[in-house]
Formats: structure tokens, C-alpha cells, sequence
């Protein structure tokens, strides 16, 4: 399980360029932040007022008034920049973003993206997702392929949307598909899977790259 | 000069049953809680509250929940506060209050939009869900964009770092979050805060809620452990 | 001359009240701050990005960084805050300026204003005005009631208007006019002229206050 | 890290003629100088400048109008530029310059509305006048509101008073004015700083341009002597 997330997140860090402004969801997408490789340096932004995010804080050395957007006391870096949630997402909104990768509940053929309630069941609410999907230039999602074998990446969403097309690229333990104009493209693999046990797991149609990478390479 | 310190208590006196109610803070971050226990221990009724989130069990807007004084919350994300996150068939409505979600970004936008008088923002996000359902889009260049209306309030609870004697206010780290955009977006505004300072004791380039906004000031805030 | 700006400026500075953050514009209603009554105390807000304005700097204590709304050397009041243009026209727009004190070039008597140009001849722009006269809970505008004893007081306004219907209040060296829903109403008067001089300067029926005060009292 | 230190020189080689370019400043105060200065012994045509103003005669954007470089200014006040304020019948247009007046506090929320992704912004202000011809109105709660489009550029010059290496600025006083938003709103943004410092020199708590919308630094800012 460690290892599926491992996979995930040190593949999500290879979409970081040298000076990205990057926000990481809760969870995974927040590992990405270890797997960084050398001489590409990005800076997190937290939507709840920070740009310069560091790693969770030392136990005890927490400093009260600085936590990340999932409420979990962190650190600031050298350089880092404290602002209001008006500027933050004036910052999110505006495209100021470069990346920002998160979880989903669903994704659909079409970049459709749903991640913030399950009516009647599970309503925490959006926060900031809306916002981040429409407004950063690159939107990652990053999540295991199935929920415990049920498919999340259909061919049309059928829980309440987060946003309509939105979504370029899904990076999963299994592979790394992208968006198209004729729907999930399979560009790289995990070679501990194959193409067959990726449809299997996937509720739309795959087409598959003529030049399938090594998600792992 | 007018005096605007007051205790707690003297500060929510004016706060009555049906208000409409700004909370700072972000998961508790920025939330003046000395302020919520003394609307708590007020009892004041059928509120409406307006914050980022829902607080958490307990702590923030989560105790005015609790208590059973709101009718409605207004927010972007009840998640933190597990007695709201988790609604199920059988309990569709815990405390029978009526919740509004809006995207994070939105909510901010349109608490300055009432600050800063202007008529609503022109937003893409949330077109094409169920955010956008019965409001008016509107076409610039082309491009369609959801109009949201601004959200105001009778009272902003708010909280600070510091603040002087005339309502200067410094936040501190992340726990500026929404307390800037609430103090300018309605009519009486209560700040608490951690100090208390002489008016020339802070750089008045480094203000972030400059004094005009702030009606009441309560001290002794103290630090938020979550 | 300068009697007739200090009658008009002092006047002016009557109507503010305890805690009022007022914008003044340049010129005569600038003068109102030195005429401020004791116990009055108030916030000046100037639109480039100040509360808490204070009086113009001595010679050779200028501040570079420290202008008012007329590109001038002013110095700052203990517990000033400097802003942004963006913030400075959010207060100024939301309605948190109390009182706003401009001149004119004209005013009609439905409280329509013009005093940003004459069109082929001078069009230095509005600036803030017409955000000021638009935002603020109270206009008044403070001016020689005459132009060289061309008319300025109208019953409609010839020239480009700054704001439809925003003037509530005239303060002249002649005296203190209202707009009301019949036009100019004549509440106060300055004892050095009668209310017939001050209907020949005025190019609109006047009504007169059933209690006429004396302005200078 | 990206190196962002350049000299003025090298900071403005990227403006070619035809450009769109915010210049930071209210009357002079907070223009960054340096900047201008490079950009005319460039000599990039046919610019579009937005500005508050028209800086003063011989300074700002002056020194812009005066090399015959703008082919439109877009500016909210031009009175303290004499050589511009003052248009007669005879000069109707003088350095054949188109200009564009905007309300100030529209301008300001205009450039803000680019830089944060909004479609534009719905204001009272300019209502029955002028500057409402021809443009769409939208009605909120009843109310009327004049639908302003965004104001964006290729290019903000942007003055601050001290900076870090990574690109975090600090203005002072009435200096700060338009260039936090142009910040926002521009493709490339250019800043010159008096004094520029180690990155962590800075306390994040009082940065008021974060360093990701800063595209290159030039040091050496003199302070402005009007």
C-alpha cells in the first residue's frame, strides 16, 4: 500500500519544471513534495494563505498559527509569503498556479472531474478543488485506479462534478493516462500491470500510445 | 478618540436572535474563540453564519453548531468538523441546520464583492455544476462566466495578532485567512486579539486591516491549539 | 480671498462628526482639516493609500514615499496604515468613507456633478472622484459659489458629469445649500450677503429654510 | 533556483514595439524610473501604456510620452502632467496619443480583475456618465451595475522599496500604490528595488508581492525626488 502511493507520488514529481508554483492536495498528491528530483526547485502553495509551504512540523515544535489547507500544522520555508484567502485565490483563480494535483472520487473520458460529496453520504464540502481545477494551468490527478476494485475512472461521472474538462493527466499505481480529444490515452505503464488488467480496471475505453513508457523508469 | 475595547461579553450584547454572522479563520486557525463562547453563553438564536468552514468538533463555529443557534452556515468546507462531514440518509440535516456550499474562492471573492461595493463577481468556477444551478451567466469576449451575488453580514467575529488602540490589526502567518476580507464586508465588526498595543507602536506599512473597519476590540486572545 | 476659503473650509469641517473617515479633496476642502472642533476626532483617508493623513511636510522633512492624492509631500498621523490601490478603492467604493469633500465645476440641483473636464480644453480625468462621490455615505461638495460670477450652481449641468445625483450638500462662502426633491434648498447663510445676491449667483430656483441659520455662527 | 537578477538593460530587451505595458506609480510616487529610463534608450514603439496617471512632465510615463513612444495611454489622470492635461481645440491630441480615462478605483479593480482570473467587475461608479457609453450594464438585487472588462498586459515595470532574491517585495508608504496589482495582471513582470536582500531576510508576514509573480529583479532603485 505504502509502495502504491510511493509509485504515485514519485511519478507526480517528475511533472514539476524548475521555478513551478505547485499546490498538492491532501494525501498523495502531498508526498509528491518528497520525490522532487535535484535541481528542479518549485515553490507550494497552500490555499489557505501561504506560499513557501514546508514539511509538517517536528511534534512540539508546532507553531500554532501556521498550518497547511488540511488543517495539519506545517512549516514555511526561507522565502515564503503569508497572505489573506482573497489573494490566495486571486492567485489560484488568476492561473498564477502551475500545477495543482489532487484526489478524485471520479474522473470521466471527458476531463470531468468529481472529488467534493457523495449526496446523502458524504458531503465535506469543495473548499478550495473548484477553484484550484478552473484556475491552475496543469491539473493532475493523482490516486489509486480503483476504489477496493470499483471503477473511478468511467466514461461519464456520475457523482456531482468538481468541475466540467478540466482534468490533463491521471497518475495512477497502475499507469499515467492523459486526457484526449477520443478520451483516456494510456502514455505510460507500470510494468508490474498490463494493458489488459488496466482496462479491466477502467470504466471507459483506453487507447494506448504508440510510444508506452515505463511509468517507473 | 472613541473607546473601542470591551470585554467579550460587552462585545456580542448587540448580537440578537436572526443575525447574520461572519467567522474568521481557516480549521480553526484565526478563529476568535473567546468571542464564540461569548456568543454561546449569550444563546442568541436562528443564526446565520458565513465562514470557510464548519470548524471543528467543538472548536470555532462547530460550538454555535453544537449549541443548536445556527439555522444556516454558509461555507466552503464542513470536513474538518466530523459531527457535520458525515451525513448520512437518516440524518440528512444534523442540527437541523441548513448548509450552503460554496467554493472557497467564491465565498472570499464575494465578501470583498459586499466590502468593496461592487454588484457581484463574474466567475468560471463552478459553471456546469450544481453551484451554478438557477444563476445568471454572463458572456465577456466570448467567454460565459457565472454570476455570484455578494455576501454581507450584520457582525464579523474576527481575529488578531495584534492589534492597537484605534483597530489596527496584524494577523499572523496563516491565521489572516479570511479575518481581512470579513472585517470590511459587515456592519459591526469585532476583532480579538492576542496584544493589545498603544496607537504609533505598529509600522503602519504593516498593517492588514487598517482601523476603520474595526467597531470593538476584546484582548487576551489566546493561542489556538487544534 | 483667503477669508472666503476659510469661510467656506470652516463650515465644512462642521459636518464631521467623532470617528468619521473623511476624504478631502484638494484645494479649499483641504483646508477644512485645520478647522476641525475640539473633540472631534477623525481619520483622513487619502485615495493613493493612507489612513490617518496628516498635514503637509515641513520643508526638508519631506518623505519621498509619502504623497497625498495631489502628488504632494504630507506626512502620516500616529496610528496611520498604508494600503494598495485596490484596498484604498474598496474602502472608498464599499461606502467607508463617511464624508467626501470635493470642489466642482458644476452641480445641478437634482445633485448631478460635474468637475472632471471641459471637453477640447482641459481633461486632466476623474482620478477617484468619481469613485469618491459614488462610495462615500456623504457628498460635499465645498466651492466659490461662482465662477468670476458664471454660474455653477444649475438647474442642469452643461459639462461631462462626474455622478448622477450623488450631491447632498453645497457649502459656499455665500452659504450652505441642500439638494432636496424640489432642488436647492437654502438652510444656511453667510451674513455678509442677502438671499437675493445669493439667487442672482445661482443659476436655479432656490427655496428657502423656513429656519435659516447663519453659516458663520 | 532561477536566477531572477538582471540588469535594466537586460530586464526591458524583451519589449518589442506594440507592447502592453502597466507602469506601477501614483504621480511619480512608487514609478519605477530605472525602468522607464531603459525602455526609452530602447525606443519600443507604439506602446500601450496603463497607468494611474501620466506621470508628471519629464518624469513616469512623461518621459514614455514625450520620446513619442505610446501610441495610447490608458490612465485615470493626467493633471499633473502639464504638458498633457491641458488639451486645447488646436492640440487635440498631443503626441498624437490616444487616451483612454478610466475611474481610478475602476482601474485598480480592473487590473486586479485579470490578475485574479475574473471575467470583469460589476461597479456603480461611472453610471450616467461618459464612461458608461457603450458599454453593457447588469442588473444584481435590483440594482444597476456597469460591466467593466479586465485590463491585462505583456509587461508590468513595478517599483518596490526592498526585495528578496526569490522576488518577495516590500514597498513603503503611498509608494505601494498600483504596482502590488499590475503585479498580478501582467505576462512578464519587471521590478526595480532599492535595495535587494538574502532570501529569509524578509519576515513572510509582511510581503506584499509574493515572489511568483516576480519575473525579473533590478536593483539600484534611487528614491524619487519629485
Amino acid at each position: 500500500m505504502q509502495d502504491i502511493k510511493a509509485i504515485i507520488a514519485s511519478r507526480v514529481a517528475k511533472e514539476f519544471r524548475d521555478g513551478d508554483t505547485v499546490n498538492l492536495g491532501i494525501g498523495v498528491p502531498t508526498m509528491a513534495a518528497d520525490f522532487i528530483p535535484q535541481g528542479v526547485d518549485i515553490m507550494l502553495q497552500s490555499e489557505n494563505g501561504l506560499l513557501g509551504l514546508g514539511p509538517a512540523s517536528a511534534s512540539g515544535e508546532e507553531q500554532f498559527d501556521l498550518v497547511n489547507a488540511g488543517g495539519a500544522y506545517v512549516t514555511a520555508t526561507p522565502g515564503a509569503a503569508f497572505f489573506d484567502s482573497v489573494m490566495s485565490f486571486g492567485i489560484i483563480r488568476g492561473g498564477h498556479v502551475d500545477v495543482t494535483v489532487l484526489g478524485a472520487m471520479e474522473v470521466d473520458e471527458t476531463g470531468n472531474l468529481a472529488n467534493w460529496c457523495i449526496p446523502g453520504k458524504f458531503v465535506p464540502g469543495m473548499g478550495g478543488a473548484m477553484d484550484l481545477v478552473v484556475g491552475a494551468k496543469k491539473v493532475i490527478i493523482a490516486m489509486q485506479h480503483t476504489n477496493k476494485g470499483k471503477h473511478k475512472l468511467l466514461k461519464k461521472c456520475t457523482l456531482p462534478l468538481t468541475a466540467v474538462g478540466v482534468v490533463q493527466m491521471i497518475i495512477t499505481e497502475m499507469g499515467v493516462l492523459e486526457i484526449t480529444e477520443e478520451g483516456f490515452l494510456l502514455t505510460e505503464i507500470n510494468p508490474d500491470y498490463t494493458v489488459e488488467q488496466i482496462r479491466a480496471a477502467t470504466g471507459a475505453e483506453i487507447k494506448v500510445s504508440g510510444s508506452l513508457k515505463d511509468m517507473t523508469a | 478618540m472613541k473607546n473601542k475595547i470591551v470585554t467579550a461579553e460587552q462585545a456580542v450584547e448587540c448580537i440578537g436572535d436572526g443575525a447574520v454572522i461572519m467567522v474568521g479563520g481557516f480549521a480553526s486557525i484565526g478563529t476568535p474563540e473567546e468571542l464564540i463562547d461569548a456568543l454561546v453563553k449569550k444563546g442568541s438564536k436562528d443564526l446565520t453564519i458565513i465562514s470557510c468552514d464548519a470548524g471543528r468538533a467543538g472548536l470555532g463555529v462547530g460550538k454555535l453548531l453544537r449549541n443548536g443557534q445556527v439555522k444556516k452556515l454558509i461555507a466552503s468546507h464542513v470536513g474538518l468538523n466530523s459531527e457535520v462531514a458525515y451525513r448520512t440518509p437518516d440524518q440528512p440535516e444534523i442540527y437541523n441546520v441548513e448548509y450552503v456550499l460554496v467554493p472557497q474562492g467564491t465565498l472570499a471573492e464575494c465578501i470583498r464583492a459586499a466590502g468593496c461595493g461592487l454588484g457581484g463577481i463574474l466567475t468560471p468556477v463552478g459553471l456546469g455544476t450544481a453551484v451554478a444551478e438557477g444563476k445568471e451567466t454572463v458572456m465577456v469576449k466570448g467567454k460565459e462566466y457565472l454570476l455570484e451575488e455578494p455576501f454581507s453580514a450584520d457582525f464579523a467575529l474576527i481575529r488578531g495578532s495584534m492589534a492597537d488602540q484605534a483597530g489596527n490589526v496584524i494577523y499572523n502567518m496563516t491565521a489572516r485567512n479570511f479575518n481581512t476580507v470579513m472585517a470590511m464586508a459587515a456592519e459591526h465588526v469585532i476583532l480579538c486579539a492576542e496584544e493589545i498595543v498603544e496607537i504609533g507602536a505598529i509600522d503602519p506599512n504593516h498593517v492588514m486591516t487598517p482601523a476603520l473597519f474595526i467597531d470593538s476590540i476584546v484582548g487576551g486572545a489566546k493561542p489556538c491549539r487544534i
